[in-house]
């Protein structure tokens, strides 16, 4: 299949752009495969094109319930960083910043990731304390980070309210430069092109209803496309999780299922460049290229697989936007949305083998995962191919719980809805 | 297109004259009138640019589905973008703008885009801008720099930088019924649920009830349905149990029957009345709904279908009927249904020329035959428009014959003159709140159109939205959804006489009419019937993929007019039928809201203040206040000229040195009450309490299940079955949350009660070497002597004629007091502390003091209990008792908690004698260039008066086996390097001689 | 007796306010009674509580979720399953129920200084209120004597129904100042009066 | 969305604090048993569809309710007080002050 290149869209357009070839293919499922992916999202195809790339396995399919990135991959806010406090997150999610620093040439596909920031707002001495720690944590492990003050903040984002009479007056920020966003779809998009062009089968429209067992070892899986036969099978299904995994008779894992909202403004010219968090709430915003505010806040708080969520929130978030931007009082919310969340204890996630023989899992991503996807793949590949996590990923296991080796950023133990 | 205003007819009131302004021209309307009518009226037809190729645009539409005619509106420094002109109501002093175009809205350079449209169609950033593999440009680089320039020359209107001014405001209202929509149908549906005794909202969008019987022209049993509206509006307006809301839009249908509304309150008003707010966001929830939202026009697709000119039939018969405006002066149309014929017969009879009705059918109904004739207009079946003619506006069209079997066009184009085109594609239902909460609609073939889907909430529908779009059908069908929703049984009315008599408003199936040159699907997006069939050449065959692929439905008007001819296109090209293809989802809001009447009374005041009793008295004495969640404390009492260092050293001096006094009323305080009080403690608390005597207090520590440290605080035993559990200020409702929980769902049995009883109380800590001495001046009614008030007794008095409670504990390690009374009289108890110290030099002293006096003593807050450590991390073991289970006793002890290399509590003293800064990091060895290595972190620093040194607390992995080690703070995002000694936590007076003393 | 200091002091503005010149919406005033108290009882002891508080201050509850009376400046309501809030303009009576109110019946907890009663009456003070509150404040719906808890964001809020367009709301004292101030500015709109 | 609160009628969900699995057993105190104690403090059920959870009514009478909620579609079957009965049964009580 063809690069993409300005080139070849110069080409195209001379031949009335004709000769375009689809992304991806659109195979029919073979009786059996080395390895299913269970899920369509981000990390099933960015796992499923590291398969293929870094490991040979391209015996490979993706099997996906609806169409291509119909998960959280298709509506998450985009906002990629690594800006963690405990090391075994910092350590990966860094790892992941490196290969989307160079993921649009690695995919031949522009996942458009745009390096312009991401500043986390503090409102007391304590919380800017918090910060320190975690920026200085970051330094300390090699990542990029900064603390801003008022006024630069202020140069950054001129519409920002930096008053001292706000409730919550800002008083500095933690930065991380290298942060960004990245094209949501786009990723989906050029993974799946990727695992595509090399080799890898995906199924859209194929719903895992079952899986087929030998004793407790799984061998494959039953789709609402017929049964699939595999070696190996891997899930990656997010909010979807604890769904198919009672497929294979788990009905309790330390998960919950939450649902997140997430809006749009309408068209805007420039008027944030970076991504930037509210710290005394749950508020955070960037542009995307099309000019819309891309936001969100908090989860809805309960358990949910219904990807849409209710009115609180969605006030609750436009309190909080207009607290540090109150010149967006008079523009207006275009589309709202939702994802469900897989919320895992800790907040952290969890990529391991089993919890079945034949089993993979990779899941808890909570409403952080996007950013996850390169590594998260890179990963996973790694613990399906060698049948033992990578070291990036050896701290996500499922017994950290049981351990007491959690991995908790924000300390809130084990209530999901606070992570 | 040279539109004009008719001397009579329409819903304006001429005599009243607006002026207006538009990109700073001055022009004048109609009271009634939008925007857009306003503008058409005065030959204005050039009102918008599009998103990519910057394409001059008119307005397409009269109503919120307006994809072209978006303008931002200036108040005073306001700005807001983005509104559809056909969506404002002029008011004298308006003033709007046109958007995306630079520099005029005539010349537009950004129109140059045009010329790349073969490279720049759906998706091409996807395949270049990745720049070069290597070199300076490598990496993210090239992309970004690229970016800049795209991101400038997209989106539409620019956002203010100022706050605006205006109010918003939340308003809940409950109902038996809301009637969305006032139409002929919701009018009816409003007036027989009222009849039925019902609770009725009835909520419409436009600032006029009525919605088509506004504009159909239509007569109803003789008279004309705008009046019959009307005398329905009044006989509704006057009754108790109907609430009309004008301008107000029903935008979302969230879960449990709870809509949400927004009401333009003053939005048409040159100002607010006094108090009046702009928006107000209504939550309505209501125990069943009537949907009776109409439908609205599609366009057809054909090149050149976006030239200022082309507009819909529907909204031209509405510009005429309600605004008197003849949208052109040679009209054509151009149809591939009957609905379009009605609006020609109403425009001729508005005195409009219609000279040409162009159909792609070939059998015409009689009826449209009929209604052909009474406009006047030549008809010519068969025919489809194949291209326009015209620069920024339309001179004329073109059309060939069109074999519908091959959608192909044949035949010698002709050419015929007009000034305005108008188009009528079908109508879709607006099923949008009905679809919100995730059902399908069902496509149905004879309508061409989704109609809504089964409800999967109570509601029910009427009138267009259900698919009636005869006016007497809608009539009956409101009637009857009124009376079902309210409950109630009247008999059904009978079916009025509508003249003219409805047509058959089933289209031919025809979307799009292929031919050389741009047709536009989603005008607004510039998605055009190409890059839908590129999008299906490249894959992207789902709705929902076409959608993201193209931005096909995602502009601001939400593909209102574009997504059913966009997908049209797409299963043609798959060759699938529609339903089978579907439709994207909708979601909330129907149509765009303000931001700010979302916020609504949370804008500019986020968040309540919560204040002490003793708030005033810091204020009048100059305290600096620190916010502490919703709370306020002070945090230093400055003196002139001091700085907050030297402010909290004298604060803190004074405390070790006289004595100092600071406000503690913020401490969570809880009344736990109850026979089987003492036995919750035992099960909450790490250590003992029901050992604990009455008049006694103790110091404890809670866990969470998860065995991890969760709050600390003492806890006093006022009765046997009486406690007062203190908690930190943070945690304070947490705490009573997870007391309360317990006590409800797993231990029921238990006969406790707690209470928050925070606010009752008034504290304020008295400490220091003359602590007692002060207590003793102004303390009535006990002593307060060593035998009387112990270490962690407690005793009842007055002070100042008011009863107090005291108790002899100690934060600040110094002898210390903590005083209690009633809120109310928190003031006149301080101050009379305050005047009894004052011989013995008392200090106010805040948070930072605080806080300093704690670290000197090592005592751990929330900076330490962080959520990640242990008791025994923080050196809590003892209190952790081995006689009784409590919470987290059984997961306390597991592998990870208590492992050697955790983060444990210690001291840190900088050998260099420098200022320490919180978050700083610990390291074995220092590294500025790279820092690497590090072993835990500074929680808290303070200089220490006491030991005039800097110092903090730090967590530190296995921090007790490295007392006496030196090391290095390394805080390279302050530079702030440099050598430190570990050393234990209590700095101070480590075996407590002076509270005890 | 020293008199207690109102929360409201600063920001208590007698006279009219906002747009009063049509007429007055709204009269609101802090009531100041003398002890708001706290009944709890263990479950099956709902009677003897409700008798004892008959006892204590002459007012008879009716039983049922949310019930409560009203007779002059006293009343009391229940607000929680065997929860009860009782008020009187005197100073005390919470020590007078703890003697009627056994540790076999339940609690009693004094939280007179603790909650500041604001009063909003007037013909648009449904209006008002549900400005604030997502209860439905009609008369049907919420009769006279009956009482609500509910919140307005964080600032908690007990309200009775103390005649046809009156009520009375019980909120925390830290918070009563903010929540006075936003009362008067929602108030602006139909025009205000503080007694 | 609303719940119904047993004691105050329907409310709005935002008046509510979700207390999720409503399935968890917390073991005896004294239980030793980690492997209990790890599936009540971290395992949850997380169903699509009938879910037995528990809101506490944190903004109004702030007593805790068991809820049965779909989560595939957020409507509610059953609401009933956490306690059960407790509050309305006379009889069958321990004796004050007596330890459980
Ligand atoms: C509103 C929102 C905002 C977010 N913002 C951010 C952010 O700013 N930054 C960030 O880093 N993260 C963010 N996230 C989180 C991030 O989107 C997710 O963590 C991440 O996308 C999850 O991984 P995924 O892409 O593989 O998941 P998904 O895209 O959800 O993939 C899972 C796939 O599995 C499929 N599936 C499920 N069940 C079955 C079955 N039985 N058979 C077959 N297929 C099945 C689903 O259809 C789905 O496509 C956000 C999430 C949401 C909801
Ligand atoms: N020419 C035709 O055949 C044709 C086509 C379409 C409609 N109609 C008309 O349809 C009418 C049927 O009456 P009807 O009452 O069903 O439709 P209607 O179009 O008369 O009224 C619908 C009303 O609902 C309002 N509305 C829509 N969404 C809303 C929302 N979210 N919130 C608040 N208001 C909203 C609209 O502003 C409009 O006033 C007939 O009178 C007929 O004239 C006719
Ligand atoms: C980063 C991002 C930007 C978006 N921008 C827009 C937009 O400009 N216009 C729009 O209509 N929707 C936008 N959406 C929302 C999508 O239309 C859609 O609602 C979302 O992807 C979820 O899919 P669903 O609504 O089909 O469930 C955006 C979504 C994301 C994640
Ligand atoms: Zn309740």
């Amino acid at each position: 299949m063809a690069e993409y290149s300005a080139l070849s869209l110069l080409r195209n357009a001379l031949s009335g752009n004709k000769d375009w070839k689809p992304a991806w293919r659109k195979p029919a499922p073979k009786a059996s495969y080395d390895v299913v992916i269970i899920g369509g999202g981000g990390h099933g195809l960015s796992t499923a094109y590291y398969l293929a790339k870094e490991y040979g396995i391209t015996n490979v399919a993706v099997v996906e319930k609806g169409y291509l990135g119909s998960g959280n991959v298709g509506r998450n806010t985009t906002a990629v960083r690594s800006n963690y406090l405990l090391p075994p997150n910092t350590r990966f999610y860094e790892h992941s910043m490196k290969l989307w620093e160079n993921l649009s040439h690695d995919l031949n596909y522009n996942v458009m990731f745009s390096q312009r920031g991401v500043l986390n707002l503090a409102h007391t001495p304590a919380q800017l304390d918090d910060y320190a720690r975690r920026g200085n944590s970051m330094r300390h492990q090699g990542v990029d980070a900064e603390l801003m003050s008022v006024a630069e903040i202020k140069r950054l984002m001129p519409s920002i309210d930096v008053s001292a009479s706000a409730r919550f007056p800002i008083l500095g920020g933690l930065m991380q430069p290298r942060a960004g966003t990245a094209r949501h779809d786009a990723v989906a998009w050029g993974y799946a092109r990727g695992a595509d062009r090399r080799g890898v089968d995906i199924l859209e429209n194929c719903e895992v209803t079952g899986f087929l067992r030998d004793g407790d070892r799984v061998t494959g899986v039953v789709t609402s496309r017929g049964e699939i036969r595999a070696k190996k099978v891997a899930l990656a299904a997010a909010g979807s999780t604890g769904r198919v995994m009672q497929l294979a008779g788990i009905d309790r894992l330390p998960i919950e299922s939450h649902v997140l909202q997430a809006f749009v403004s309408e068209s805007l010219k420039p008027f944030l460049d970076t991504v930037v968090t509210f710290g005394m709430g749950h508020f955070y915003m960037g542009q995307s290229d099309k000019g819309g505010l891309i936001y969100g806040g908090d989860l809805d708080g309960y358990n949910s697989y219904a990807q849409r969520g209710n009115l609180p929130i969605v006030e609750e978030v436009m309190a909080e936007m207009l607290a540090l931007f109150p010149s967006l009082a008079s523009v207006r919310m275009l589309r709202s949305w939702a994802g469900v969340c897989d919320m895992s204890m800790d907040g952290s996630p969890i990529i391991t083998t089993g919890p079945l023989p034949g089993m993979y899992l990779n899941c808890g991503w909570c409403y952080g995962g996007f950013k996850a996807t390169p590594a998260s793949g890179f990963c996973f590949a790694h613990t399906i191919a060698r049948d033992e996590p990578h070291e990036l990923n050896a701290a996500f296991t499922l017994d950290r719980f049981y351990r007491g080796a959690v991995i908790d950023e924000k300390g809130q133990g084990a209530t999901p809805r606070l992570h | 297109m040279s539109p004009r205003r008719n001397e009579t007819g329409g819903q304006i009131d001429r005599l009243k004259t607006i002026r207006f302004t538009f990109d700073g021209v001055p022009y004048t309307g109609h009271a009634g009138d939008t925007l857009a009518s306003a503008l058409l009226a005065s030959g204005v037809t050039l009102m918008g640019r599009s998103f990519k190729y910057h394409r001059p645009r008119g307005v397409l539409s009269a109503g919120v589905d307006e994809p072209n005619a978006l303008v931002t509106v200036l108040r005073g420094t306001a700005r807001e973008p983005n509104i559809p002109a056909t969506a404002i109501e002029i008011y004298d002093g308006l003033r709007a703008e046109s958007q995306n175009r630079f520099p005029s809205l005539n010349w537009d350079v950004g129109a140059v885009n045009q010329l790349a449209s073969k490279v720049i169609g759906a998706g091409f950033y996807y395949k270049t801008f990745m720049g070069p593999v290597i070199g300076p440009l490598q990496g993210t680089r090239f992309w970004m720099f690229c970016e800049h320039f795209i991101r400038r020359a997209a989106g539409l209107g620019r956002a203010g930088t100022v706050a605006d001014d205006a109010r918003y405001e939340r308003m809940n209202a409950f109902c038996d019924v809301l009637v969305v929509g006032s139409g002929p149908a919701g009018l009816m549906a409003a007036k027989s649920a009222a009849d039925s005794g019902a609770r009725v909202i009835l909520a419409e969008l436009d600032p006029r009830f009525g919605g088509s019987a506004n504009w159909s022209g239509e007569t109803i049993d003789g008279a004309r349905i705008a009046d019959w509206a009307s005398e329905i509006v009044n006989a509704l307006k006057g009754r108790k149990n109907v609430r009309l809301l004008p301008r107000t839009a029903v935008w979302g249908y969230y879960d449990g029957n709870t809509l949400a509304a927004l009401e333009r309150v003053s939005d048409h008003k040159e100002t607010a009345a006094r108090g009046e707010p702009r928006h107000r966001h209504w939550t309505i929830r209501s125990k069943s709904v009537v949907l009776a939202t109409g439908a609205l026009e599609r366009p057809l697709v054909f090149p050149g279908n976006d030239r200022p000119g082309v507009m819909l039939a529907g909204a031209a018969q509405r510009y005429t009927n309600q605004f008197g405006v003849i949208p052109g002066e040679k009209i054509t149309l151009f149809t591939n249904n009957d609905t379009a014929y009605q609006a020609a017969a109403s425009l001729k009879k508005a005195g409009a020329n219609v000279a040409t009705i162009v159909d792609v059918r070939i059998d015409i109904s009689d009826q449209a035959r009929a209604l052909a004739a009474s406009a006047g207009a030549e008809l010519i079946a068969g025919h489809a428009v194949c291209e326009t003619d015209g620069g920024k506006a339309l001179s004329g069209i073109r059309i060939q014959r069109l074999d519908r079997a091959s959608g192909t066009l044949t035949g010698e184009p002709r050419s015929i003159q007009s000034d305005c085109l108008l188009v009528s594609g079908g109508w879709s239902p607006v099923l949008h709140l009905a679809s919100q909460a995730g059902a399908k609609p069902e496509w149905d073939e004879k309508l061409q159109a989704f109609l809504p889907p089964k409800p999967t909430q109570n509601w029910s529908g009427a009138g267009a939205f259900t698919g009636r779009l005869a006016t007497a059908d809608a009539i009956l069908e409101g009637h009857a959804a009124g009376i079902a929703a309210a409950g109630g049984n009247a008999r059904l009315m009978e079916k009025p006489a509508v003249e003219p008599a409805s047509v058959n408003p089933e289209p031919a199936p025809v979307f799009e009419i292929k031919a050389k040159g741009k047709s536009f699907v989603d005008f607004q997006h510039d998605v055009t019937a190409d890059d839908v069939r590129l999008a299906h050449r490249e894959g992207f065959i789902s709705v929902e993929h076409l959608k993201r692929y193209t931005t096909l439905g995602m502009a601001t008007d939400q593909g209102k007019s574009s997504n059913v001819p966009g997908l049209a296109i797409m299963a043609e090209a798959l060759g699938k039928p529609i339903p089978e293809v579907g439709t994207t989802r909708f979601r909330p809001p129907y149509t765009a809201v303000s931001i700010g009447s979302l916020a609504a009374e949370r804008y500019g005041d986020l968040k309540p203040e919560r204040l002490t009793p003793m708030h005033d008295w810091h204020l009048a004495q100059g305290a600096t206040m620190y916010s502490a969640g919703l709370w306020f404390r002070p945090m230093i009492y400055g003196h002139a000229g001091e700085t907050v260092e030297q402010a909290y050293v004298r604060e803190a001096k004074a405390v070790r040195e006289t004595a100092g006094i600071v406000d503690v009323s913020t401490l969570g305080k809880i009344a736990v009450q109850g026979p089987d009080a003492a036995e919750l403690l035992d099960r909450v608390y790490t250590n003992i309490f029901s050992t604990l005597p009455v008049g006694k207090a103790r110091y404890g520590l809670m866990l969470r299940e998860d065995g991890l440290a969760f709050d600390d605080g003492t806890t006093w035993r006022l009765g046997q079955d009486d406690f007062l559990m203190t908690t930190t200020t943070a945690n304070a409702g947490k705490v009573m949350q997870h007391l309360e929980y317990f006590l409800d769902v797993i231990w029921p049995e238990l006969k406790v009660t707690v209470t928050s009883v925070t606010d009752e109380w008034a504290g304020a800590a008295i400490g220091g070497p003359k602590a007692r001495e002060i207590l003793a001046a102004c303390v009535e009614d006990t002593a307060v002597d060593n035998a009387a008030l112990p270490f962690m007794g407690i005793v009842h008095g007055k002070i100042a004629d008011v009863p107090v409670m005291i108790c002899r504990l100690s934060f600040s390690g110094e002898m210390a007091f903590e005083v209690y009374c009633g809120a109310g009289h928190g003031t006149h108890v301080w101050q009379a502390l305050i005047d009894a110290g004052k011989p013995f030099g008392l200090v106010p002293y805040g948070l930072e003091a605080l806080g300093t006096l704690r670290i000197e003593k090592g005592h751990v807050t929330g900076a330490e209990i962080d959520g990640r450590t242990t008791a025994r991390d923080l050196h809590l073991d003892w209190m952790l008792s081995k006689k009784k289970p409590f919470i987290g006793s059984a997961m306390m002890d597991r592998e990870g908690l208590i492992a050697a290399d955790r983060l444990q509590l210690v001291g840190i003293v900088a050998l260099d004698n420098r200022p320490l800064n919180g978050g700083a990091h610990i390291v074995e060895e220092l590294d500025e260039e790279n820092p690497h290595g590090s072993i835990g972190h500074i929680t808290a620093c303070c200089y220490a008066p006491a030991l005039g040194k800097y110092i903090a607390l730090a967590l530190v992995q296995g921090g007790k086996g490295r007392r006496g080690t030196r090391a290095y703070v390394s805080d390279p995002l302050r530079k702030r390097f440099g050598p430190v000694q570990i050393v234990s936590h209590h700095f101070f007076d480590p075996e407590g001689t002076r509270m005890h003393g | 007796m020293v008199e207690r200091l109102s929360p409201l002091e600063p920001v208590y503005r007698s006279g009219s306010h906002g747009r009063f010149e049509d007429g007055v919406g709204v009269i609101l005033s802090e009531t100041r009674p003398g002890s708001i108290v706290q009944v709890a009882s263990w479950p099956g002891e709902e009677a003897r509580a409700i008798a004892a508080i008959r006892k204590v201050t002459g007012l008879g509850l009716p039983d049922g979720a949310g019930g409560g009376v009203v007779d002059g400046e006293k009343a009391a309501f229940g607000f929680a399953p065997g929860k009860f809030t009782v008020v009187d303009e005197t100073e005390g009576v919470a020590a007078a129920l703890a003697k009627a109110i056994t540790p076999t019946i339940g609690t009693v907890t004094d939280l007179s200084h603790g909650r500041t009663a604001i009063r909003i009456e007037g013909p648009e003070a449904e209006w008002v209120l549900a400005k604030f509150f997502a209860i439905d404040f009609a008369l049907t719906a919420f009769p006279v004597g009956a009482a609500r808890s509910t919140t307005h964001h964080d600032v908690f809020a007990q309200i009775q129904r103390t005649g046809g367009d009156r009520f009375d709301i019980y909120v925390f004292r830290s918070f009563a100042r903010s929540f006075w101030k936003a009362l008067g500015h929602a108030a602006e709109e139909v025009g205000f009066e503080v007694a | 969305m609303l719940l119904t609160c047993p004691y105050c009628g329907p409310r709005d969900v935002s008046e509510f604090t979700y207390q999720g699995d409503g399935n968890r057993q917390r073991p005896a105190p004294e239980a030793q048993d980690l492997q209990a104690w790890n599936e009540y403090v971290y395992d949850r059920h997380n169903p699509a569809g009938d879910h037995n959870e528990v809101w506490q009514h944190s903004g109004g009478c702030r007593s805790h309710i068991r809820v049965t909620r779909n989560t595939m579609t957020h409507s509610v079957s059953s609401a009933v007080p956490a306690r059960g009965d407790v509050h309305h049964r006379a009889t069958e009580r321990r004796k004050p002050g007596a330890k459980a």
